[in-house]
């Protein structure tokens, strides 16, 4: 499995009006990229035209992978929402992706998934019996199984508690080694920690920032993080 | 044994008398004759049964064979059940009705059948009256609470052997005016109707032997015949089909097989007169003597 | 497009036809073939409008009046637990009854006029849509109730504003459900006792052995259930895809 | 208290009865007074129940049929929007066609016996349960299909293991509605032609003014009917509430 | 309008199991609390129990407001999950609870108070048309408006970007202030900028951390912010 660049070009309109661009947005094959931007930027919608299930939203461009071959079937997606489906127990609900393309992981995997998420022995649970915390790992769990090349994280880790997140983020940048990933979140010290590029949506426009140098998941403590952190909110600041 | 499946004109009740002491007493089995009897809900259904070949005879009516025939249904009749009418006009004893006459401007109830427009123009023309100078409401299924509740003032289509006992059971009197007292030609109300190009002569003759062997017996046998009847389904044994068997018994035709030319010829020009039907056609296209030299 | 649309349905029901009255030779006395039918379609228009448009006034009348009976009925048993406990087993109860055994109760009420097909369509169509509207009543989200209750909204008024919208597509699934069965239950209404309409028409071309003329009949009713069935999904799905937009 | 939940409704039905029998003076062959019905239910209880119980088998097997044709014909429509489109009027055409002009066609078929009934009580039952499972197929929340598509799901598999599950109340919901028409199918099928059953012993008692037999056998169709259908709501509920917890 | 102290004592189960307890927790009247504690712990039962909306949690207990009167009434609940009405606009959906009550607020009331939030000219948007953080700022929005003396905030900001959030933050803690608030949070630094109080639930039980010495809200920069920050980090990071 080699991991393809994404690339995202032109004009994306809602309701008549631009959302964003003329833009030209790279992020290169097998790096984690972190994307930030004020609230109704257009991250989300820029996730999903990538995944291809832009509802209202419409690219007057093109996105798509680097290496020329259509992505459908490369990309998992976790959406802002945690579309957990409340008639299937955990280990089905991180599972219905596998059962959707027909095939049947076993439920050991997972129950294994879970318990790295510490989430160990809630697999037979229903959906309803969860903490808002609690349903977001399921719904990144989820996405984790799917084993894709380009992952597309929507603020994964935002209803987490600091203990958890970090963990969680490490659990996730281990998982997601190697494979081209997209991580919209709010929080400068995740992207300060996580990313291999950073970029920023605001007006429309992208702008990249440079990121510490070494190699993430970075300390949450080291100096470069806290720093890049605080250039970080600098620029989301001065961006509103 | 020989099959021969026959559709009933409704539910069995004592107008089917012949037939079902003809099954109980082992006739049928005596001509060598295996008798399948389909009691169906719908009056119209059964000729179109016999007429499709899904039964080998229908119970129908002789007023409906005639207009069924002229709409190209293939049947004709091979036998004859009741040989009287049945349908009546019934009013209320003591209601304002004492006279056809008395019917200018009121309601008169039916169940559609096709043909009580006529009968009813024939039964007041004598009195003076068209049918548009009273109001005809189709009341379907319940004719004679319709009259009892005073909804309507009479009903055509009533059966005279049951409607007047079944009113006098609810401490009603009732009244009819019988169609062929009041200028209608006299018909058979109940008639055995097959299809004319695949009837089994043998098998049908051997049959309408067996139901006049049962007619005999009725005849000859009131009392036993009705037990007989009763004790064929539970539902069946009630004072109203009591006193109906008794009312019915002198109206079953003694010769089922028999055929009045006459009277076919007349009810299909009253038929033609009435605008019912538009060529009005010879006997030989509506009925049958089985019996006659070919 | 939408013309074809319309069409290809008709076309497929045509060749369906055709193919029983043909394949299964089917005598024309039980199913006439659909070119004798449509001749009499035409030669007897007419009279196929007049009774038509009888039976169009009791559907429509029926349809408003038991689509309105059934919203307030629904909501009604939605509000109260005790009286839906109670009233739901008389309401089911109400569907058990044949016609026939209606019938003299209902002319005895309601005469041999419109009314008696009004009711008998109100009765035919109630059911459905309280039941539909009621069960989606009776699963709202569980979340938009609670903090109705927080706001100190009343039973009667979480209804409205909460529970009731939120129901609607259960209400709409009725009401398309009632399209189809009032005509239907005109035409039964039309048995009870009526002297025009389609329901009197077919009555009166069965009994005549007109089985061509009761089949054109059962076209204009077709036609009229269908043109309805089609304007109620609709207008049903304009509805709920404005609402939320 | 159950049972009293049961009582209950069925005083209620009986009071309502009884006054309608004497606040409108009601002759007792239009309507005939409780007392009067429940001696006729006494005396001829074996006569019903023998008849009943035709009626029941008549029920069950139409309403396991018409449910099970009805959830395959939804999902099959949903699967192909453009046979949908083909096939739902010709659905709707099917529930436009009155019984009696249906008979003919029904017997020469399915004969007389127990195999026209079955097909009349699938007749009447298997649109509500096609058309309320196909409405709720067809509004799935928007979120898990995108989801599902991402994922590489085909849309059989889309429908199989998001919207079926997720339309599972709307199939509930006819369903229950089916159930409830159920019996009324079975004693329209009597209809067709039959020597048993409930709906062959109302017509019968029905075309000869026996208004008490009649009663008491519509009493003993709508206690059928009440059963069946709390049985059914029963087991919803319970389905309902288990599958989210 | 005074605002009452609350207080919640007792023991709290789920599922059979105890979910936090035997525990005291009083919040002072008119003072802005802040609750932190790992994902699952119990938080948002908690304010659930207050509000009077625990499905499946019980309390073996009370919770209760410190003057005695019943809390029922007094109360307004932001839950983690933005309930928003999707058949409404958003003017609409935030007079809901008025409506319920049967009084009518205008429109131009609002209007206003989106356009405080950055939601300017949105009012006859419907749901379905917004973005996350959009979202749940209305139903912020929609809880200000209740206008009661006790109010439960569940992770209220935690869908907004940096200067979203210090805004809303801001905004909230101006329209609040003199209320008893109740406010569950995972960001340290959103606790040390805004509480009067700090409440750490944490394996099953409560404890207080000191908040900075000045009156909230507190300049996020500000060192005794960021200490406080620090200090309740490490105690997250303790408690997991
Ligand atoms: N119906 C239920 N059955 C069993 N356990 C339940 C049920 N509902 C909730 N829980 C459990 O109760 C605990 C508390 O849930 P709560 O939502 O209060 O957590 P929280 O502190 O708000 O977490 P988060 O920060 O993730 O939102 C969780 O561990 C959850 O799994
Ligand atoms: N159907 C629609 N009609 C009009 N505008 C829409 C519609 N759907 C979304 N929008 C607008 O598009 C913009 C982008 O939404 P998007 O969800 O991509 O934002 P976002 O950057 O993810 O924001 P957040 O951080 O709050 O999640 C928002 O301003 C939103 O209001
Ligand atoms: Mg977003
Ligand atoms: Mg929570």
């Amino acid at each position: 499995m080699t991991a393809p660049a994404l690339r995202l070009t032109g004009t994306a309109r809602v309701g008549g009006r631009v959302l964003f661009g003329p833009l030209d947005l790279a992020v290169p094959g097998g790096e984690w990229c972190c994307l930030l931007g004020p609230s109704g930027a257009g991250k989300s919608s820029l996730l999903h035209l990538l995944a291809g299930t832009s509802g209202a939203v419409t690219l007057d461009g093109s996105a798509r992978a680097g290496d020329g071959a259509p992505l459908a079937g490369r990309v998992a997606l976790m959406a802002q929402t945690d579309l957990l489906l409340p008639w299937l127990d955990l280990c089905d609900n991180i599972r219905i992706g596998a059962r959707l393309r027909g095939t049947r992981p076993s439920r050991a995997q997972a129950e294994a998934l879970l318990d790295r998420l510490g989430l160990a022995g809630m697999g037979a649970r229903k959906p309803g019996a969860l903490s808002g915390g609690q349903r977001q790992r399921v719904a990144l769990a989820r996405t984790l199984l799917e084993d894709r090349p380009v992952v597309l994280l929507d603020e994964p880790f935002s209803a987490l508690d600091v203990a958890t997140r970090l963990a969680v983020q490490d659990m996730a940048a281990h998982a997601l080694r190697g494979r081209t990933v997209l991580h919209v979140t709010h929080d400068p010290a995740e992207a300060a920690r996580l990313g291999d590029s950073i970029l920023l949506l605001a007006g429309g426009q992208i702008r990249a920032v440079a990121p510490p140098p070494d190699a993430p998941p970075r300390a949450p403590d080291a100096t470069a993080t806290l720093s890049a952190t605080g250039h970080l909110t600098r620029l989301l600041l001065e961006a509103a | 044994q020989d099959r021969l499946t026959l559709v009933l004109d409704w539910f069995v009740n004592p107008d089917h008398g012949p037939i079902i002491v003809a099954q109980e007493l082992g006739y049928f089995s005596d001509v060598g004759l295996e008798v399948e009897v389909i009691a169906p809900a719908d009056p119209s259904d059964p000729p179109k049964m016999a007429a499709a070949g899904r039964a080998d005879l229908a119970v129908s009516y002789q007023p409906q064979l005639h207009l069924q025939v002229a709409e190209g249904m293939p049947l004709t009749r091979v036998g004859t059940l009741v040989a009287t009418p049945l349908n009546c006009l019934l009013v209320l004893a003591d209601g304002p009705v004492q006279q056809i006459a008395d019917l200018r401007g009121r309601k008169v109830g039916f169940s559609v059948a096709g043909v009580e427009e006529a009968m009813l123009a024939a039964m007041l023309a004598p009195a003076g009256l068209g049918t548009g100078d009273l109001e005809m409401v189709n009341v379907n299924w319940s004719l004679s609470p319709a009259v009892m509740s005073g909804q309507v003032d009479a009903v055509i289509g009533a059966f005279r052997n049951f409607e007047l006992t079944q009113m006098a059971l609810e401490g009603i009197e009732g009244r009819c005016f019988y169609p062929e007292e009041h200028g209608l030609p006299p018909y058979d109300e109940l008639i055995y109707v097959a299809n004319p190009d695949t009837l089994d002569p043998d098998r049908i003759s051997r049959f309408l032997a067996a139901t006049e062997r049962a007619v005999q017996y009725m005849v000859n046998h009131p009392e036993d015949s009705w037990r007989i009847f009763a004790d064929s389904a539970p539902e069946l044994d009630d004072a109203l089909n009591a006193q109906a068997w008794t009312d019915t018994l002198p109206r079953f035709a003694l010769r089922p097989a028999a055929l009045d030319h006459a009277r076919y010829a007349r009810f299909e020009s009253f038929l033609h007169e009435a605008g019912l039907i538009e060529t009005p056609r010879d006997v030989a296209g509506l009925a049958r003597d089985l019996g006659a030299p070919q | 497009m939408t013309a074809l649309r319309l069409f290809l349905p008709v076309m497929l029901a045509l060749a369906l036809w055709q193919g029983a009255v043909t394949l299964l030779a089917m005598p024309p006395f039980i199913l006439p073939d659909p070119l004798r039918v449509a001749g009499t379609l035409w030669t007897s228009r007419a009279l196929l409008a007049d009774h038509a448009m009888v039976t169009l006034t009791e559907v429509l009348a029926g349809l408003a009046l038991g689509a309105g009976l059934g919203w307030i009925s629904a909501v009604g048993l939605a509000l109260s637990p005790g009286a839906a406990r109670l009233l739901r087993p008389l309401l089911v109860f109400s569907q058990a009854v044949p016609v026939f055994a209606l019938a003299p109760i209902l002319t005895l009420w309601f005469g041999y006029g419109i009314g008696s097909k009004i009711a008998m369509t109100l009765l035919i169509i109630y059911f459905p849509v309280t039941s539909a509207f009621f069960d989606a009543l009776m699963r709202p989200p569980a979340g938009w109730e609670a903090m109705a209750r927080v706001m100190g909204g009343s039973p009667a008024r979480i209804l409205w504003h909460i529970r009731i919208p939120a129901a609607l597509p259960g209400f709409l699934s009725g009401l398309r459900l009632a399209a189809v069965y009032a005509p239907i239950g005109a035409v039964l209404g039309e048995w009870v006792g009526a002297s025009r309409g389609l329901g009197y028409l077919m009555l009166l071309a069965n009994g005549r052995a007109k089985t061509d003329l009761m089949f054109a009949a059962l076209l204009v009713l077709a036609v009229l259930t269908l043109a309805l069935h089609r304007a109620v999904d609709r207008g049903c799905l304009a509805l709920e895809a404005r609402r939320l937009r």
